[in-house]
């Protein structure tokens, strides 16, 4: 049918609403995204006329929940295209799904003097846990930087690598310089040092399509809130040998095999990191929503958010008060900026009113903030349904924005 | 011997008549009953295909080139599905087994029975009936490559 | 207006439901519950119109969401009476919340050679984080056996907790015994000993007034989906001086005052302990549950569940072949039963053809099976919105059953 | 001197004149330029009141039973409303400032900048303006029972 972004903000119903008697141009799309009509409906009908605990029960409705279920999991090894669904845990998010992996890998792997690699442009998800984790096995943080341009600098990143590095963790595409990193080349030199790498595609599989087996990463997560699915629910992609050689993450129900207090063993993959009783609706929500994603086109989609890219630098690059932090080429749809000796909070208050929802803040990556040297950013972040209209308006709300406050 | 899958279709075609789940049910139970036991040598953990919630049990030989099974469940609707596959799948080739396409469950309305995420064993008893024809398969071929 | 039993199943859409042509008699409630309208309504119109992430960003929409999350914790708060919303944690569910505290607890108060106290009919959800824990820091699971009614044997108790024991983890009710565990009890003797207790509410929160300030409970877990709420949200209430102590579970975005490579300092109560964007639409969702709870009425819940339980033991006893397992008098509307001669698995099959949804197996509490010697029992849970003839249709789906497998 | 409801009244009303948002900002911006900053030995963290995305900083003194409050801001709408608050409650005995409600912040349509969620400090200012109120009424209460 091709790619129609009228017929596509029709199906997300929130686009039409108004906010202070102005139409909302939300471009806070990396904080989450908004939900298709087909998302909503399916968590609706679930509700009204489905509803049941999976696993383990016989009845009619738990039968059908579960195959839901089940069939939600091969959605997304497909939409990944990773090799096996044992390879795919359902967790609360990409946070939950890191905390998952520090925890875990750290349990089997990492001991005292071990080194964690990752990159000064993680997001807090992406940090924290690791440092937790290396304070409870005594090992060290480790990081690669990045440049003026905000890309990383990949001339260190041998140096950085050592025998002693346990696992990378990046970040797919930054959530504040919009960068997209050279994930492939990382993941190939830590290979070669059989290094594991984690990749945090949060802000990377709403944008573009992702191969976990072409890329070779190890792990990789995302939430299903930032992919136009349901909150609280996300993925795990581990490498099943991996997986398989990992101890659980949490326990409880369903991801044990025999329970006694002599001493219980675990369930088999996917299970064994599923404890309690899943988050089943957030997961058949998320596979409606990339089934979406994929009747509108995947490509398409990247397509269409390219021009949106060409559109917006150049619009923003013609204010000249304005400056944009993070340039580089091979970018999402992301757009951080600062405005001439203007507050960005007073900056984000004055947007609101006129309808346009900008984020302003570290956006959780404040080792970023702190390499400009900056207390934070004004963020535009933009997915398949905004419009060059909505840029144009957002332009125009930054001039006002300056000329109210200069 | 009869064709696989006219098999199929009589046992598609026995259980058409019953309107109701409950019958087809009494059926099953009625065919489970008929199923003797597997000797208890064959009840053991070695022969166990475990369910989350029942169990099924199965050996099979190869006797002039046939698979006998032998089958048997601690729950009766289960064991009466396993007597319907054992019916169809006993006293055939490896090759007969491992050509034909499994569609009376479907036929029935017991495939929910055969899904991955149910816990009664009987999809695993498909896979290890399988394995045993490709087992028995191999083992020939290796014979017949010696001969 | 009066506990109004036909009103209340039109309030819950699913009820209407037919399988195989025939009325859903849905007694899997301990499983999971079914949501009224006004919950699945929440979830869609925030989905449709007010959907936005929380904290942090400044625009309309994530201020409203904000403040509805926020009020949702004051309802939560307010539900089990805590002292302030600061004890009110949001987590993935009672599994969740359980994790949390066996990990976090764990890290800074248990070491090797201490003892952790649960009892012999918990939930898996409720031991294996617990051995978890213990295995990780050399420290010993002990159990509070019951006896043949399915009654905790707090005989045993004086003798079970000891200078070593670090916390004692307990269920309020029984997921599958049905007893209600004389928790103030057990409470009190631990608190002499300046022990403190987690209670695990999964099963009790739904059916009865619960004050965690009346019991005086350390700790008290509990799932959404089982009280009537959206599925992947949970509660973990502490005592503020305890949580104040303990280190983050998870690591993430929202959990973090101050980021940097060389330290992180950590977001005050409750935020500490919720890293990652929050599962916000479950947390809304589950107070709109909780206010159509009050709305129907606490007490009145708890007065008609009285009678159900009356009528449906009696009924039940009524069978001759039939077994009860659990045979407290202080009890949820939850029983256990075992049929002659019967696997539960023909009976859970059988009954499930003619419409009732009972669970068969082992509830994930193994270690209450291997108490009776036996692989696993029917369950019929119910809550207040099933009915006296709903159990009647059960009691003839049993004899039915038992004539077809005798 | 006025009365301390007059002049929230006096506020609400010179904000209804304004009939967009807009408007009620750039006045607000208007008042956060006109309003002096703190002198730099106040504008330390001693003084400062972390929002998480604006900043407060707050000091305050008791010149002849009366609290004269000095308060900046670095983000300049915020600064306008910390300029509307030093005006009402500067100059104002310790009783006066704890006896009052402040409800001009709800008459003007801001009463999302003093929300627990919102992330600039201004909540938690007025906390610590009527802190210092307490703390000197408590001051002369101890100095009364002295004498
Ligand atoms: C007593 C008890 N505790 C804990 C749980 C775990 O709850 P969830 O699976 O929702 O995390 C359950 C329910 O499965 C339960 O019945
Ligand atoms: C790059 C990146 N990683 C991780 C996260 C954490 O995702 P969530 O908060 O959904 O767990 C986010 C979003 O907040 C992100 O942008």
């Amino acid at each position: 049918m091709g790619f129609n972004i009228e017929q596509i903000r029709k199906d997300f119903p929130i686009l039409q609403q108004q906010v202070y008697n102005k139409p909302l141009i939300y471009l806070d799309n990396g904080a989450t995204t908004h939900k298709p009509q087909v998302v909503i409906d399916t968590l609706r009908t679930i509700y009204e006329k489905q509803n049941s605990s999976i696993h383990r029960a016989i009845h009619y409705l738990s039968e059908q929940m579960t195959s839901r279920y089940e069939s939600a999991r091969e959605t997304v090894r497909s939409f990944i295209n990773a090799a096996s669904i044992r390879e795919i845990i359902f967790t609360s998010g990409a946070t939950g799904s890191i905390n998952a992996v520090a925890f875990s890998f750290g349990e089997k792997y990492v001991a005292a003097g071990d080194e964690i690699l990752i990159s000064e442009m993680e997001h807090h998800s992406n940090i924290v846990p690791w440092q937790m984790m290396c304070e409870r096995k005594g090992a060290q943080l480790k990081v690669i930087p990045f440049d003026e341009k905000g890309e990383l600098q990949l001339d260190q990143l041998d140096e950085l690598l050592s025998h002693k590095t346990r696992i990378v963790a990046l970040t797919h595409a930054s959530n504040s310089l919009g960068t997209i990193n050279p994930v492939k080349e990382v993941i190939r030199r830590a290979h070669e040092r059989e290094i594991p790498v984690l990749l945090d595609g949060a802000q990377m599989v709403q944008h573009g399509a992702v191969d976990v087996r072409e890329l070779d990463c190890d792990f990789y997560v995302f939430s299903s809130h930032k992919i136009f699915g349901p909150t609280g629910s996300g993925v795990l992609y581990g490498k099943e040998a991996l997986l398989e050689e990992m101890p659980p993450y949490q326990g409880g129900g369903d991801m044990v095999d025999q329970v006694s207090f002599e001493g219980t063993t675990y369930n088999t993959l996917p299970f064994k990191f599923e404890a309690g009783t899943s988050h089943y609706t957030g997961a058949i929500g998320l596979a409606a929503a990339l089934d979406y994603i994929r009747s509108v086109g995947i490509e398409e989609i990247g397509r269409y958010e390219q021009e949106l890219i060409r559109y917006t630098r150049e619009k923003l690059e013609g204010i000249e008060q304005l400056k944009i932090y993070g340039e580089s080429e091979k970018r999402i749809s992301v757009f951080s900026f600062l405005l001439d000796n203007i507050h960005t909070y007073d900056a984000g208050m004055i947007l609101d009113k006129m309808g346009i929802a900008v984020r302003t803040g570290t956006h959780c990556t404040q080792p970023v903030m702190d390499h400009f040297g900056i207390s934070g950013t004004i963020r535009a972040s933009l997915v398949f349904y905004n419009t060059m209209e909505e840029v144009d308006r957002l332009v125009e709300g930054i001039r006002t924005t300056i000329q109210m406050l200069s | 011997m009869t064709d696989f899958n006219e098999i199929q279709q009589d046992i598609v075609e026995e259980f058409s008549v019953f309107e109701d789940w409950l019958d087809r049910y009494n059926y099953l139970i009625e065919l489970g009953n008929d199923l003797p036991g597997i000797d208890p040598q064959y009840r053991t953990n070695e022969y166990l295909i475990n369910g989350c919630q029942s169990k099924v049990w199965l050996h099979a030989d190869l006797v002039d080139g046939r698979l006998q099974f032998k089958a048997d469940s601690d729950a009766i609707i289960v064991k009466g599905i396993v007597a319907l596959l054992v019916k169809l799948m006993n006293n055939r080739t490896p090759a007969e087994i491992l050509e034909n396409e499994l569609f009376f469950i479907d036929g029935i309305g017991l495939r929910q029975n055969l899904s991955p995420t149910r816990s009664n064993g009987l999809l695993a008893m498909v896979k290890k009936m399988r394995l045993y024809a490709m087992a028995y398969q191999a083992k020939e071929q290796k014979a017949k490559n010696h001969e």
